[in-house]
């Protein structure tokens, strides 16, 4: 029987590399947007609107990943196709990155809801009482002090989502664990704890590079303090 | 259409694992708590060797998917284990070693991972003046890091823990693999005995949900209780 | 210039001020003075609409509003035309010193970032901190902070200025410096709002004391009116806790 | 409390309609034109069916499909390899049309699908004991310890009926979700942490065994049953379910499925006669 080489379970998980890269690039900036959005609802405080953020937030943080793969994939079209949309055709690819969006966006609202809450009062009304408006004060004052604040724990989400593509197999997407899994099921799993291990060096590899980057944010980001000016006294 | 009758029956047949599901998921969570903070300690207090240790081992699970930690610790546990019950003579066949344990070991030590980054950011929260100001009263190190730092800390850290023991709750089901029965599984179990599948998972995602609500709901109630007394 | 009727606010179903009317000439500095919790601070949040008052009038300039329908234009108008120096300074945390008494002329005024930086430039030197232009406000100690704060607040050139207890949150050794900067503004005749509990320095610089209790104006008139020459029971019984100089004062005049 | 009533009536609202959505599947259709039908099959179930890393879907279930494919003109057979409770739940809401996977006739399937009367194979069930344990029936196995079994799959059925029609024999059984692969499955027998593995005999056990040396024995197979596919029930599909059922009675007949038997199996599997149900 013919069992690969390491070099060659290697190489054939990186063929197929890019399709994880995909997902997660895709699913990771759709779901910053989406969460956004969804922090934006709920801190504004829109009736109805709000209390749907909560839900999603909630359903998405609580219930496991695979559920929420296989209601997107295959809930969501025969649902849509009631009211005449028909997205039947949709990919599991498309399906994974919608599913993994919805994921991350819930569980983003949750740390941007914090951070944005972390900014206090007195930095909203002295931008209010010069005359700022909403906008003006959000992008110059209130965003930029969020981000530090939001950055350790957009950096853990996406650890979570980074595992958490690991799953899209179930649909049949041929990511580099469905690859994994294949090359483990083709001899038979008696070389699963080494392919495992291979695909375990690909994702600390990936979450290293995520850590780096999220590490280099923060360093951008965060050349003021955060304490308070009354703190600050002591310093001075 | 959905089977009403199977999702009843459902609802109870799952029902049946949400206590020992949820009593895994705490267990694990307190171990998760109790291995972060050693790391974030480690990590603080700068102690040579086990530092790097630590960074290594953190790198290794934050980067690992756990379905993929789970299987190296099934097939590898029982022989670490095995080698230090022989070093020390004990008569005891690792390869015995429940399914269980081997789900606690690898969420726990997952978790913690994440634990300590939360643990170590609650405690940078807490300012020094505070620490000063016990010390100025004559606490002990330990006096104060028990009761004035930690419930400070704590307050900072509560919404990150609630967040965690849903993570918790969600990899349990992935024990599943190596025999642990949860929800989840539960209801994998019911849907492939009776293919009724879609009933099964609706069922599932409402214990969930249902069990992160109250989740949410106690750690909102505690915050406000910690907050009213800081 | 600044002009109030039948002012109400109420928070939750706590009445904060039941029904205030108030008269301010261009060039008046206003001290209000009070117990805690009587209202003072609301008044000055209602001016730039940071309280959202019940009910209540209000002319300031050439805006004339009615709280009780007021547009959202009105209110960036409002405070487009005052500024505020905070109790707790609030300044920019992520800005810099000169970038936070730069920001709103660019982002509000839409100067030039030039003309922006030299006005800012002229004004730190004014408060005396053009040597921290570069730090940010946490390296600053509150003293300092403040000083900011008021040059940000004078950056863009209001009708009236708001000092919402300026010294409240100061070391008593830092109070000095920015009471000495506030009078420096007084002198130049801007109209000032202040809230206060330094009674020697409300006395020196304001020409308008206005006393309240329980959410009402109980007395309002010149420094003399006030510290020196007060019937009013009331006033008299706050001076005499707060501010004994002044019943002093009054055994000379009587 | 009411915030999760209302979301429990929000999320069974979703899936009843997505489950009630009929129709979608089947617009694909046109009239007279080759109807293309979703089917399924597991991917990592070797010599039943696998994928292997380059996309092929192999195994003697896949080639099962492709002849009856060849037989029938007016449908055309999507084949896509999906996890199991993938499988299940995607032929539920009609996203797939047509699974296979090694599944065996239960009340419930028939109930909620259409099934073709006639088997796609046999399933072998068989035991994998120690050589020289002397372990030979499902008896023999009181006391000792059973590997544990795939969740709901046909084999714990097999031994459950059995134990229901023996309780005298009271056997301790286990279930997993059946992600450990043969290979360890048989591994653990070798190294005595189980005594027996029970599980279809269409997984590569032989090679395993050859290829890692190991000293496991297969006495006869326990039982014998049929596999059938499973077909989401629509009107239209009767129609396919009749053909279907043609087709596979004629590549039994003819000897088509004993050759693909052989192929993946090494064995003819329908030279074994069917378990009787008791």
């Amino acid at each position: 029987m013919i069992t690969p080489s390491t070099w060659e379970i290697v190489s054939l998980l990186l063929d197929v590399a890019h399709i994880t890269f995909i997902i997660l690039l895709a699913s990771a900036v759709l779901g910053l947007l989406l969460g956004a959005v969804l922090t934006m609802i709920n801190v504004k405080n829109i009736p109805v609107l709000k209390q749907i953020t909560v839900v999603i937030s909630s359903f998405t943080r609580s219930v496991p990943i695979i559920i929420q793969l296989f209601i997107v994939y295959y809930a969501l079209p025969p649902l849509l196709g009631n009211f005449g949309i028909n997205v039947t055709s949709m990919s599991a690819t498309v399906a994974a990155i919608l599913a993994l969006t919805l994921y991350h966006g819930g569980y983003l609202t949750e740390v941007l809801r914090a951070a944005y809450k972390a900014v206090e009062k007195g930095q909203h009304e002295a931008a209010d009482s010069l005359g700022y408006t909403p906008t003006k004060k959000f992008f110059r004052i209130i965003l930029p002090q969020t981000v530090p604040v939001a950055l350790p724990g957009w950096g853990n989400a996406l650890i979570h989502l980074i595992h958490d593509t690991s799953l899209v197999f179930a649909l049949g997407v041929a990511d580099i664990m469905g690859r994994a899994e294949l090359i483990a099921a083709s001899s038979f799993g008696m070389n699963q704890v080494q392919v495992f291990l291979i695909v375990a060096a690909i994702y600390i590899a990936v979450t290293f590079l995520s850590d780096g980057m999220v590490r280099l944010f923060e360093k951008k980001t965060q050349k003021f303090k955060l304490d308070s000016g009354l703190k600050a006294k002591r310093v001075a | 259409m959905l089977n009403m009758e199977i999702l009843v029956d459902n609802f109870f047949g799952i029902l049946t694992v949400v206590p020992q599901t949820v009593a895994l998921a705490i267990t694990i969570f307190i171990l998760s708590i109790l291995i972060g903070t050693g790391m974030a300690l480690v990590q603080e207090y700068n102690v040579p060797v086990l530092k790097q240790v630590v960074m290594l081992f953190k790198l290794f699970l934050r980067g690992t998917p756990l379905i993929v930690f789970i299987f190296i610790m099934y097939y590898s546990l029982p022989s670490i284990i095995g080698y230090f019950t022989e070093l020390m003579n004990l008569d005891y066949n690792a390869s015995n070693i429940s399914p269980v344990v081997i789900l606690i070991v690898a969420v726990s030590l997952t978790v913690s991972s994440f634990q300590a980054e939360t643990i170590r950011g609650s405690f940078l929260s807490v300012s020094y003046g505070q620490i000063e100001a016990a010390r100025s009263l004559g606490y002990t190190p330990f006096q104060a890091f028990k009761r004035i730092v930690t419930p400070q800390a704590l307050v900072e850290a509560l919404p990150e823990f609630g967040s965690a023991f849903l993570v918790v709750m969600k990899a349990i089901s992935l024990g599943f693999m190596i025999t642990v029965v949860d929800i989840f599984a539960e209801a994998r179990l019911i849907a492939a005995s009776n293919s009724y599948y879609v009933e099964a998972f609706v069922v599932a995602a409402l214990m969930y949900w249902g069990v992160a609500a109250l989740v949410v709901k106690l750690t909102g109630k505690y915050e406000s209780y910690l907050v009213s007394r800081t | 210039m600044l002009a109030i009727q039948n002012l109400k606010v109420s928070f939750g179903d706590k009445e904060v001020l039941k029904g205030v009317d108030l008269q301010v000439n261009k060039g008046d500095v206003v001290t209000f003075i009070g117990p805690s919790g009587t209202g003072k601070t609301t008044i000055l949040k209602c001016v730039n609409y940071l309280v959202e008052p019940d009910e209540g009038h209000m002319q300031l300039a050439d805006i004339s509003v009615d709280f009780k329908k007021i547009h959202k234009k009105e209110i960036l108008q409002l405070r487009r035309n005052t500024a505020m120096v905070f109790q707790q300074f609030n300044l920019f945390k992520n800005k810099t010193v000169v970038e936070n008494v730069m920001d709103a002329q660019i982002a509000v005024q839409k100067k030039s970032k030039k003309e922006a930086y030299e006005r800012s430039i002229d004004l730190l030197e004014k408060v005396g901190l053009l040597e921290k232009k570069d730090e940010y406000p946490s390296r600053l100690s509150g003293g300092q902070q403040q000083r900011v704060s008021i040059a940000r607040a004078l950056a863009v050139e209001p009708d009236v200025v708001l000092f919402d207890e300026p010294t409240s949150s100061l070391d008593p050794e830092l109070v000095a410096e920015v009471l000495k900067v506030i009078e420096r503004v007084a002198q130049t005749g801007v109209t000032i709002l202040l809230v206060t509990h330094e009674m020697d320095f409300a006395r020196k610089v304001s020409n308008k004391i206005v006393f309240m209790e329980k959410g009402h104006i109980v007395e309002q008139g010149s420094p003399e009116e006030i510290f020196e020459q007060s019937q009013n029971e009331r006033t008299r019984q706050f001076l005499k806790h707060y501010y004994p100089e002044a019943i002093e004062l009054m055994a000379v005049h009587s | 409390m009411k915030k999760l009533t209302l979301s429990v009536f929000a999320l069974g609202t979703v899936l009843t309609l997505a489950a009630c959505g009929d129709d979608s599947a089947s617009e694909v259709q046109a009239d007279g034109d080759v109807r293309t039908i979703e089917v399924t099959v597991p991917p990592t179930s070797k010599n039943l069916s696998w994928q292997t890393a380059d996309g092929k879907i192999l195994g003697y279930e896949p080639d099962v499909l492709r002849a009856i494919d060849e037989k029938l003109e007016d449908y055309a057979f999507n084949i896509q390899a999906v996890a199991d409770s993938a499988q299940e739940t995607g032929l539920k809401t009609g996203k797939y049309e047509l699974n296979v996977g090694g599944f065996y006739p239960t009340p419930e399937r028939e109930e909620q699908y259409l099934v073709p009367g006639e088997p796609t194979g046999r399933s072998l069930i068989k035991m994998y004991v120690k050589e020289g344990s002397g372990i030979e029936t499902l008896e023999d196995l009181v006391g000792k310890k059973i590997t544990p079994f795939t969740a709901g799959g046909g084999t714990l059925q097999v031994v459950l009926d059995w134990q229901e029609a023996n309780p005298e024999h009271e056997l301790k059984l286990e279930e997993s979700s059946g992600d450990i692969p043969y290979a360890q499955r048989l591994k653990e027998i070798d190294d005595g942490k189980y005594d027996a593995f029970i599980g279809p005999a269409n997984l590569g056990q032989n090679e395993i065994i050859e290829e890692l040396g190991l000293k496991v024995v297969q006495p006869d197979p326990i039982y014998v049953g049929e596999t059938i596919m499973l077909i989401y029930k629509s009107e239209e599909n009767e129609q396919l379910m009749e053909e279907v059922e043609q087709a596979l009675k004629e590549l039994r007949e003819e000897g088509t499925l004993s050759e693909i038997s052989e192929e993946y199996y090494g064995e003819d599997v329908f030279q074994y006669e069917l378990t009787k149900k008791e």
